[in-house]
């Protein structure tokens, strides 16, 4: 398991997650008991396109050291086109960050059905390892923000 | 209320938190008291609050329920947490819980310590802790919800059927009862549609009292939303007429395409080329297939996959029908002579491979080609060895390919909902909604929604019908969806962003005030429009900035 | 295409259009820039008395508003109205009218190759005198004057892109190029030679070249600014005042988002973010209302430079948005303000696109 | 009666070790004051409760880029929490800060109130263009040193209150040498933090009283000069449209006027929009008209909002892109409408805002003192 209690960095990363694909999925990992870290901060969401990047950005600069997004696979949108919108906004939001230096890779998106419990489990695994080897997210104590 | 030092009164709050041990499945895991202990212990940072946090057994079971109901009364609680399961497994048990007393269900929220923390995380004491964060983010958002009250609507169980055809008769007639009408809206001069024979329904819809037939109608407008639906009628001879109904099915059927689009085949007028659908159509009528001198042909041509390139699609149905058909004409008229031209035969299903048998067996000729062309009576075939020959006939029925009829997009516009890659009424999902739309109460049967065959047709329009059956139960009333957006009209620019993301069309431009205004009932509250906004000046209820905002900032202290 | 060839200077010569325009009841009202001869003081002038063109100063490089910001709510009036608008205030007239904030159905807009406008302290201090004759010597060469603003100077979007009429000033003469019917229509009647003409490429080209490599500089110059300290140093000193986003041709709302209750410091929040941090800026969010802005409207900064100007503390504002603009509109071959019929990305969405996101 | 604060080297850097004595002796549990950007060219306002930072401040910054007021806002708009914070300030952002409690958007339950004398600030874009020059200037201010009027923020020239205010403590150092600094309580609140140090407050302050009076004259005359001249300047409606000329409604001026608190500017708002026919209407009456349209109404319109609790800090004209002297104007006004309420801004005298009061008896001329009015004249005199 990822998540080592002696580890003394065990990252945050706020997630978003859509009502019906992703937070469904959450649930499910944990039906199957499948363990994953502590780092994920589920918040739920009606839709991913309901994600206003402005969330991820606020979530980033007040520390977080990983920004999740998680959205139904696209065609999958229960309200139909709501996740092609979601990844435009995403698209741009990255583009932000790399132009101006910013590190993007703390900013995540991720298309996860309700049905995929594993594949949650999975991101969250990798999407948390990968973070704590980008350390902290400097955000944290920076004073002049 | 509290009196403060500036003799200003503010709003005190009573939050109750409760925290269901779920057997061993929460309990075994998470040190509940320990998280109670944590969040009493900072309960000042919350502005003008009392917090009551208590743990139980199983809250979702029948004591339990009764056990959250007292607890509510007795402390008078403004706000309630629950800390259990999914939202999913008992989110509408606890908001029933809180409708039995005075506290509104929408101050009220559940926090999943079960699916998504004491089964997910291995070590208790960081299982412990995560909940805490879960529950305290839980009390700040649920401190900034705001009461929500449904308004149930009086429906209309009535039912508008657009299209007579065998989809649409077959919908009416499921729907028909003493206690819903049916408005059959028929824009030709005869019920029947496009499939070429006569339909038992036929009868039956004529006569059923429950059914009001309008022929040489078309819809012309419509309003509403679904059990409340507005439509204008326009007739031939120019009469309007507004009737109100629940729910709209399209059954508007479809068109053939025109064989000489595709520059392969071309004919005059004077030419015996008729397609498939008014051979059928002549046939089963007449009994017979006359040339227009009123001579039996000698020898008929039936070709298939007309217009199956141009279209991009293989209609489905069109090799099992020419074949019944050049069966049918060898079985009436046997001294006529019947060649079927095929490339590839698609005849799917069970019957398939009977259709072909008879049709052998009848003494049709069977030719494959690589590709056919017409130029007036002679046609000019590919064999599949690479020679061609051309050869004359007496009749020539070209089987084109089903197309969308005429009037979908005009529809698809006023209905406003969106068409397939091939012009098509598009369903809301092809897995979970078939025959839904993304217009709430409108539904899609027959060919209307893509080639089918007759029999499929028929499945489509039962389905709507069940569908409508469900929803509007006469005498019943429906909710709307509550957790809606609105607008604050100060901030609105009314630059359209939120029209042009919503997909219900549920966002209208009101252009002489220059804003945007939700229709509420239309809205289904994805919060799309929300993130669309740049000036901030829509909110979706339940999901607003300010909850979500306080919900990070508790997940990152 | 149709163009008319102009004898005198270009400022005359459309300032005798415009007067034309006005006195022959074609439009209503005209929109230009103006100089007060005795103060010296320019503003945009929305003129409807012939009489008034005196002032007029249609090409003055000067920009105190974004006059496509100024010419959205009084284009919806129903009037007809001509305005003489530099390409990057058609393009953010533009960007307005597909956000509903103004339209194009009574409008007749001339604008020309732009050889940039001075920043307004420029202005301010009353230096134009001098510089003004030299700006319009070194343009008719396709050169680059001295002491234009940032964005100006790499701005490669000088040639109008969508105007009805646009003025081409090069060695050889002045040209006003007719795009459309309504240009046609408009100027019928009006004295001057029509030839069969386009603006000089090779004039263009030139100017392209100066630009691109002035834009690869600036570019250059804030890659300093990369970095979350790279930013910090950037915003450091940004007081919060938001003129960037009131003068902002793109930035339409009456209510910036970033000014609502929603981003205000809640306590206990702000008392624990202090416990971490040891010590918080105040007023807080300086980054966050950055890097928000920059995704409600990077994708359609026209690079106009107002923002840069406005900005109490000088900070190359402008420069961040067009850098980081380019790249986001870039992802989609969005051009800002190239057709009013092009939609905005953020509106639309194709269903095969950004494969490798999520 | 004051205490006293020896001053070693630099003034500045005695009150910072003040201050980092009371956080590390917990007598408050933050400090809020000024700190030099990374970028070296400007200075933001920290709260720090970290003692250890506060030697990386500075007590008493060059410019005032933003107003001390707005910070306070923005920390407490939404009510103050447990901590006690000591918020060290010039005398006009802890003015407008005591204006702004009265108006709901500061709370200062909680809050220490610090002014010092100031010497007045270096405007925001010389800094800016020059910082070390700028802090050199600022240095000479502080000794008392002549600098000429044109390096100063024009407000700072004409301002006489410079000194103390109603803030719960204030550092005097005019007139003492730059050797020590008098700590002078100003309310009970003040008094604890004095009592908290041991400090006792038994020196009386003679000196001091004296440069704050010798100063106040020569303030006085030189607003009064500065009064007559924007009189002048602004008589009627072509003097306000002179001074007036370059401004490119940007709205800075409202931005950063720490009085100025509302989230959606009326005068930015739909309902002040003038609907784009009647626009057009108005523009065919005058021959023309000059966009964007409505800067009299706007500039006018906000003196009646805000100049009765203007506090002439002078930061619409640091912010103003064109240079417009919008603070010598707004001051000019405020004077009056303040003088017409015997009102005066930024004291906690517990007098309520003029526009949330009224008196059966006041005003009895007014009816006289419009019709006597001539454009910009002295109505009431």
């Amino acid at each position: 398991m990822i998540s080592d209690k002696h580890d003394d960095f065990t990252p945050r990363i706020t997630s978003f997650l859509c009502k019906w694909c992703s937070y469904t999925g959450a649930d499910l990992a944990g039906t199957n008991r499948l363990q994953y870290p502590t780092s994920i901060i589920p918040i739920q969401v009606m839709c991913s396109s309901r994600v206003d990047p402005v969330f991820l950005i606020k979530a980033f600069l007040s520390g977080s050291d990983g920004v999740l997004m998680g959205g139904c696979h696209p065609g999958d949108c229960h309200y139909e086109t709501g996740n092609y919108h979601t990844r435009r906004r995403f698209a741009i939001l990255k583009e932000i960050f790399d132009s101006l230096g910013l590190e993007s890779d703390r900013l995540k998106l991720s298309w996860i059905s309700a049905s995929e419990g594993p594949k949650f489990a999975q991101v969250s695994n990798e999407y948390t390892e990968q973070i704590r080897k980008m350390g902290k997210n400097p955000t944290r104590k920076s004073v002049f923000l | 209320m509290s009196e403060t030092g500036t003799g200003k009164t503010e709003m005190t709050a009573r939050v109750g938190v409760y925290l269901c041990e779920c057997g061993p499945n929460i309990a075994g895991k998470i040190d509940l008291d320990k998280v109670m202990a944590d969040i009493l212990s900072e309960s000042d940072r919350y502005r003008n609050v009392e917090l009551v946090i208590r743990r139980y057994g199983f809250l979702c079971s029948g004591p339990g329920k009764q056990y959250l109901e007292d607890e509510i009364k007795e402390n008078g609680l403004t706000h309630l947490v629950v800390a259990a399961c999914s939202p999913r497994d008992h989110d509408s048990t606890f908001m029933e819980v809180c409708s039995r007393t005075d506290l509104n269900p929408y101050l009220y929220r559940i926090v999943n310590i079960r699916e998504q923390c004491s089964w997910v995380i291995t070590d208790p004491e960081e299982a412990t802790e995560r909940a805490a964060t879960y529950i305290r983010g839980s009390i700040s958002r649920v401190l900034r919800q705001s009461s929500l009250f449904e308004k149930p609507l009086e429906i209309n169980p009535d039912a508008v059927v657009i299209g007579g055809g065998a989809a649409g008769m077959e919908a009416a007639l499921a729907l028909s009862s003493d206690l819903r009408r049916v408005f059959l809206v028929e824009k030709s001069a005869s019920l029947g549609g496009g499939c070429g024979i006569t339909m038992p329904q036929e009868k039956a819809v004529i006569e059923d009292p429950n059914v009001d037939i309008y022929l040489e109608t078309q819809m012309s407008s419509v309003i509403g939303f679904l059990g409340n639906f507005e439509i204008g009628l326009k007739s031939a001879d120019g009469k309007d007429e507004e009737i109100t109904a629940g729910a709209i099915i399209l059954a508007i059927g479809s068109d053939y395409s025109d064989p000489q689009e595709s520059g392969r085949i071309s004919f005059s007028e004077s030419d015996e080329v008729h397609i498939l659908a008014e051979a059928e159509r002549t046939l089963e009528a007449a009994g017979d297939l006359k040339l227009r001198d009123g001579t039996m042909p000698e020898t008929i041509a039936v070709v298939h996959c007309v217009g199956r390139e141009e279209q991009g699609y293989c209609s489905g149905v069109c090799c099992s029908s020419s074949l019944k058909l050049a069966a049918a004409i060898r079985r009436l008229s046997p001294e006529t002579a019947v060649t079927s031209v095929y490339r590839d035969l698609c005849l799917p299903g069970a019957d398939g491979e009977n259709v072909l048998r008879m049709a052998r067996e009848s003494g049709v000729e069977l030719i494959r080609t690589k590709g056919t062309s017409l130029s007036g009576m002679e046609l000019d075939l590919e064999k599949m060895d690479g020679t061609s020959e051309k050869r004359s006939f007496d009749m020539i029925i070209p089987a084109a390919a089903i197309v969308p009829a005429a009037d979908t997009v005009s529809l698809a516009e006023m209905l406003r909902i969106p068409l397939d890659e091939h012009g098509f009424f598009k369903e809301a999902h092809r897995m979970t909604d078939p025959a839904g739309t993304t217009t709430e109460g409108v539904f899609i049967a027959g060919t209307a929604h893509g080639p089918m065959s007759v029999m499929s047709s028929m499945r489509f329009a039962r389905a709507c019908a069940g569908q409508v059956l469900t929803r509007l139960v006469p005498g019943e009333r429906i909710v709307p969806e509550v957790k809606v957006t609105e607008i604050l009209e100060a901030y609105c620019t009314g630059c359209g962003n939120c029209l042009d993301v919503c997909v219900y069309g549920a966002i209208y431009a009101d252009t002489d005030r220059g804003i945007s205004v939700v229709n509420e009932a239309v809205c289904r509250g994805c919060g799309n429009c929300f993130a669309s906004c740049p000036s901030g000046a829509l909110r979706t209820r339940h999901f607003t900035n300010e909850q979500i905002f306080r919900e990070v900032d508790e997940a990152l202290r | 295409m149709n163009s008319i060839v102009m004898k005198q200077d270009a400022s005359t010569a459309i300032r005798e259009l415009l007067a034309y325009l006005l006195s022959s009841g074609r439009v209503d009202a005209v929109l230009t820039m103006r100089q007060v001869p005795e103060t010296g003081s320019c503003d945009l002038g929305l003129i409807t008395d012939p009489s008034g063109m005196v002032e007029a100063e249609p090409f003055l490089p000067v920009m105190t508003a974004n006059a496509g910001q100024a010419l959205s709510s009084i284009s919806m009036s129903g009037k007809r109205i001509a305005a003489v608008l530099k390409p990057c205030e058609l393009r953010g007239f533009t960007e307005r009218v597909k956000r509903e904030q103004g339209s194009f159905d009574n409008l007749l807009t001339i604008s020309s190759i732009c050889g940039g406008v001075f920043p307004l302290e420029k202005v301010i201090s009353g230096d134009l005198e001098k510089l003004v004759p030299r700006y319009i010597e070194k343009t008719a060469r396709a050169e680059a004057p001295r002491g234009l603003r940032e964005t100006c100077k790499a701005c490669e979007e000088f040639v109008p892109m969508n105007a009805d009429i646009s003025v081409s000033v090069t060695e050889h003469g002045s040209l006003m190029h007719l795009h459309s019917d309504r240009a046609e229509e408009y100027t019928e009647g009006f004295e001057g030679e029509r030839i069969e003409a386009r603006a000089d490429q090779s004039h263009i080209d030139r100017m392209m070249k100066s630009r691109s490599a002035a834009k690869g500089k600036l570019f250059q110059s804030l890659e300093k600014s990369s970095g979350l300290d790279g930013l910090v140093d950037l915003f450091g000193k940004c007081v919060g005042c938001h003129g960037c986003s009131r003068v902002c041709p793109i930035c339409y709302c009456q209510h910036c988002d970033f000014e609502s209750i929603n981003f205000d410091y809640n306590q206990p929040y702000f008392q624990e973010s202090l416990e971490a941090r040891g010590a918080l800026r105040l007023p807080p969010d300086t980054i966050l209302f950055q890097l928000g802005r920059l995704t409600h409207m990077s994708f359609s900064c026209v690079g106009c430079g107002m923002c840069s100007d406005v900005c109490p503390v000088s900070i190359p504002v402008a420069g961040i948005f067009k850098k980081t603009g380019e790249r986001t509109a870039g992802l989609f071959d969005y051009v800002p303000g190239r057709d009013s019929e092009e939609p905005i990305p953020v509106m639309v969405f194709k269903e095969e696109e950004l494969g490798d996101i999520g | 009666m004051a205490a006293v604060l020896p001053v070693g080297s630099d003034l500045s850097g005695a009150m910072n070790r003040f201050l980092k004595t009371i956080l590390e002796k917990d007598i408050v549990d933050a400090v809020l004051m000024p700190m030099k950007v990374p970028s070296g060219d400007s200075f933001a306002w920290i709260i720090m409760s970290d003692s250890s930072i506060v030697d990386d401040a500075e007590a008493m910054a060059p410019v005032m880029p933003v107003q001390g007021a707005r910070a306070l806002r923005s920390l407490t708009r939404k009510g103050e929490g447990s901590i006690r914070v000591l918020a060290l300030m010039r005398p006009c952002e802890i003015r407008a800060a005591i204006e702004l409690s009265k108006l709901g958007q500061v709370k200062t339950e909680n809050l220490i109130l610090a002014a010092y004398d100031c010497p007045g600030a270096v405007p925001m874009d010389s800094f800016v263009s020059d910082p070390s020059s700028g802090e050199d200037l600022f240095r000479k201010m502080l000794a008392g040193e002549d600098v000429s009027a044109g390096e100063v923020k024009p407000s700072c020239t004409s301002c006489v209150e410079f000194s103390m205010t109603d803030a719960d403590l204030h550092f005097g150092h005019f007139g003492l040498g730059g050797t020590e600094v008098l700590l002078i309580p100003g309310s009970p609140k003040g008094m604890e933090i004095l009592e908290a140090l041991e400090l006792p407050a038994d020196r009386e302050t003679s000196i001091w009283d004296e440069a704050v009076r010798k100063r106040r004259e020569k303030q006085v005359a030189s607003r009064d000069a500065a009064f007559e001249e924007t009189g002048e300047n602004i008589r009627g409606v072509q003097g306000m449209l002179n001074v007036f000329a370059d401004c490119i409604s940007c709205r800075n001026c409202r931005a950063a006027c720490p009085i100025c608190y509302c989230r959606l500017c009326h005068f930015e708002s739909e309902t002040a929009k003038q609907d784009p026919n009647s626009r057009l209407d108005s523009a065919v009456t005058r021959g023309g008209i000059s966009l964007p349209a409505d800067r009299m109404l706007f500039h006018t319109g906000r003196m009646t909002h805000m100049s009765l609790s203007c506090v002439s800090c002078g930061q619409c004209s640091d912010a103003c892109p064109a240079d417009i002297p919008v603070a010598q104007v707004f001051s000019f006004v405020a004077d009056r409408t303040q003088k017409a309420f015997e009102y005066s801004a930024g004291r906690n005298d517990g007098d309520p805002l003029p526009l949330r009061s009224f008196m059966k008896s006041e005003l009895s001329g007014i009816h006289e003192m419009v019709s006597d009015a001539e454009p910009g004249g002295h109505a009431h005199e």
